[in-house]
C-alpha cells in the first residue's frame, strides 16, 4: 500500500513517528511532563537533533516528509526564543502558532491515549454481517445504460480518478535544503569574517529558489542560529519588535 | 451465550442449510445438544420475524413466511431501479478485467464495494468464481447474458479492450508491489 | 405480527443497513415508530446470537461479537486486522470525531493525511460524506465495518467514548475562547 511507502520516509535510527506531532508528544511523555511552553521549550533541542538526523539519513528522499518536521520546528524554536531571550517580542501570528501548536499537541494526545484502546479492540470479537449473501437465485436484470459506449465511459473515468502519483523533488534539491549542519557551517565561517550579519541577508544569501524554499531556509538558518546562542558561539541582537536579527561573534 | 444462540448466530452468518452433525462439530457438543437448543430456538422464534426451517438432518435460518409478499416487493425494486453510476463504474472494471477480486476492485475505485457487487450478482449482471490458482480467493466476472445483452460475442470486442486491459493490469500490479 | 418482527425479518433479508426513513416508508408508518421498534428489538435480542448495530440513522443486523473468533475461523478469506501507527491514529480521530474534514485530520496529526485517508476507504473502514452545513466540504465518518470490527453496536459504546469526547471538545472550547 503506498501507506507503507510514506511510512518508511520517516523511520530513522532512533525510532520512527509519522509525524512530527507524535514525536513532540513521546518526547514530552518520555519526561512525564504536561503539553505546555515550558515542557515545549524543554524538548526543543532533541527535536532539532531528530529533525537533523531525519535530513542526514539517505533514505529521506520525500522532502514533503521532512518539511512537515520543519514547520513544527519553527514555532518550537519560537517557544525556545522566548525562554532563551526574553527580548524577543513576538508577533500576534507568532503567538497564535505557539498556542495551536500547544492545542494540536493537546488533541492529538487525547487521540493517541484513545488510540490504544481501538488498537487493542480492533478486530478482537467482530460483529459479523453476511453482506455478500444473496438470498435468491439472481434474476438477469439489465439496465439500459448498459452498453459498450457506456461501459468506456465508465472504465475511463475509474482510471481518471486513480490517485495521481506523488512527485517527488530530485534529491539533488532535497539535500540543498535540508542539510541543517552545512548551514550551520556556513553561519560561523560568516560571523568570523564579518564582525555584524544580519540574519535577512544570511538565510536569503542560501540560493532558494522559491517561497516555500525560502520558509525552509529561514527556519533551517533560524535553528542553526538558535543553536549557535545555546553553544555561546554568537550573541544575538533585535535592535527593535520585528526588526531583523543581528548576529555578531562573541568575544571570547 | 447459550447453544441455541449461537447456533442463531451462525445460520445467520452462512444463510445456507447446515448439519445437525456439523453444528455439534463446530460447537463441540452431542448432535442430542443440538437437537435440544434447535427446539428451545424454534420456541423462541415464534412471533417473530426468523424462523427455522429443518429438513432431513439440516437446519437452515429463514424469513417468517408472513413477510413473503413484502420481501418480493423489495426484490423487485432491488433490480428494476437504475444502475448507479458507481454500479455501472465497477461493472466496468469487471467487464474489462473479467475476474478480479473484491480487493482489486476496491484499490481501483478507492472505496469499499461489497453492497455494489451483492447489487449487481443479485441483479444477474456478474458471477462468482473461485480462482484457479487460489482456491480461497473469489473472482468476479460478467455474466453471459450481460455480454449478451450488450451485442458482444467475447470480450476482447469491447473498446479498446488491449490497452483498457493492460492499463488495468498496471494498476493492480502496482498496488501488488506497494504491498511487498 | 409486531412492527418488530417484520423489521427484523427484512434486516436479515437485506443484509446490510438500511436507513431508518427507509424502514418508515417500507412498511408505511413513522420514523418514531420505527425507533421504537427498533428499541424493542434491540432489547428482544439480549443475550442472543444477533444483535442489531446502529449508527447515524441507519441499522444493519450482526451476529453477536462473541461469535466473532469461531466465524473467523471457519471463513475461506483472511480477515485484515493490522492497523498502521498512521492508520489507528486516523481511524481514532475519524471516530470520536464522526464527521471530520481532512484539513481537521492534517491539523491533528501535523501531517498529509490522503494517502492513509484512500487506504481506510478501500478497507471500507471510513466513508465520505457531503457536510450538511457546506456542500463543497467533504467529511469522513466511520463505517458499519470499522464498528462491526470493534465489536461495538453504537459508536457511543466505544471504550471511553463519553469521556474522549468530553476531553477532546473541553480543549476544542478552551482553543476557541482564547482566540476570542
Amino acid at each position: 500500500m503506498p501507506e507503507e511507502k510514506t511510512k518508511s520516509t520517516y523511520v530513522v535510527k532512533a525510532g520512527s513517528f509519522e509525524g512530527p506531532l507524535e514525536l513532540l508528544l513521546s518526547l514530552i511523555e518520555e519526561r512525564k511532563l504536561f503539553v505546555n511552553e515550558i515542557s515545549l521549550a524543554e524538548v526543543t533541542n532533541d527535536y532539532i537533533a531528530y529533525v537533523r538526523s531525519l535530513s542526514e539519513d539517505d533514505s529521506n528522499k520525500s522532502i514533503a516528509g521532512v518539511s512537515y518536521f520543519i514547520l513544527i520546528a519553527a514555532t518550537l524554536i519560537l517557544i525556545k526564543s522566548k525562554s532563551l531571550l526574553p527580548s524577543l517580542n513576538l508577533t500576534e501570528e507568532e503567538e497564535g502558532n505557539i498556542t495551536d501548536l500547544e492545542h494540536r499537541l493537546k488533541l492529538y494526545q487525547i487521540i493517541k491515549t484513545a488510540s490504544v484502546d481501538i488498537q487493542n479492540n480492533f478486530g478482537v470479537s467482530i460483529i459479523f454481517s453476511p453482506t455478500e449473501r444473496t438470498w435468491t437465485e439472481p434474476l438477469f436484470s439489465p439496465d439500459p445504460k448498459i452498453n459498450t459506449t457506456t461501459v468506456f465511459e465508465s472504465i475511463s473515468d475509474v482510471f481518471a480518478n486513480l490517485p495521481k502519483p506523488v512527485e517527488k523533488l530530485p534529491e539533488v534539491e532535497v539535500k540543498k535544503i535540508i542539510n541543517i549542519d552545512e548551514v550551520i557551517n556556513n553561519l560561523t565561517d560568516r560571523i568570523q569574517t564579518a564582525m555584524n550579519v544580519s540574519f535577512k541577508d544570511f538565510s536569503k544569501s542560501q540560493g532558494a529558489e522559491n517561497e516555500q524554499e525560502v520558509k525552509v531556509h529561514v527556519i533551517v538558518s533560524f535553528l542553526a542560529m538558535l543553536e549557535l546562542v545555546r553553544e555561546g558561539i554568537i550573541d544575538v541582537i533585535q535592535n527593535s519588535d520585528f526588526a531583523d536579527i543581528e548576529m555578531k561573534k562573541q568575544d571570547i | 451465550m447459550e447453544l441455541e444462540s449461537k447456533i442463531e448466530g451462525l445460520l445467520f452468518y452462512k444463510g445456507e442449510d447446515v448439519s445437525v452433525k456439523k453444528l455439534a462439530e463446530l460447537f463441540k457438543v452431542s448432535t442430542d445438544e443440538v437437537e435440544q437448543a434447535l427446539t428451545k430456538l424454534e420456541q423462541s422464534l415464534v412471533g417473530r420475524g426468523l424462523v427455522l426451517v429443518r429438513k432431513d438432518d439440516s437446519v437452515i435460518m429463514g424469513i417468517n413466511g408472513e413477510l413473503g409478499p413484502l420481501i418480493e416487493s423489495i426484490r423487485k425494486d432491488e433490480i428494476a431501479k437504475e444502475l448507479s453510476k458507481a454500479s455501472l463504474d465497477t461493472l466496468s472494471i469487471i467487464l474489462y478485467k473479467n475476474g478480479i477480486s473484491r480487493s482489486e476492485i476496491d484499490y481501483i475505485r478507492g472505496v469499499n464495494s461489497s453492497f455494489i457487487l451483492r447489487n449487481l450478482l443479485v441483479r444477474g449482471l456478474i458471477e462468482k468464481i473461485i480462482d484457479e490458482k487460489d482456491s480461497r480467493r473469489i473472482l468476479y466476472r460478467p455474466t453471459f447474458e450481460t455480454l449478451s445483452y450488450m451485442g458482444v460475442t467475447s470480450i476482447d470486442k469491447l473498446p479498446n479492450y488491449v490497452e483498457v486491459k493492460s492499463q488495468l493490469e498496471n494498476v493492480i500490479n502496482l498496488n501488488q508491489n506497494s504491498n511487498d
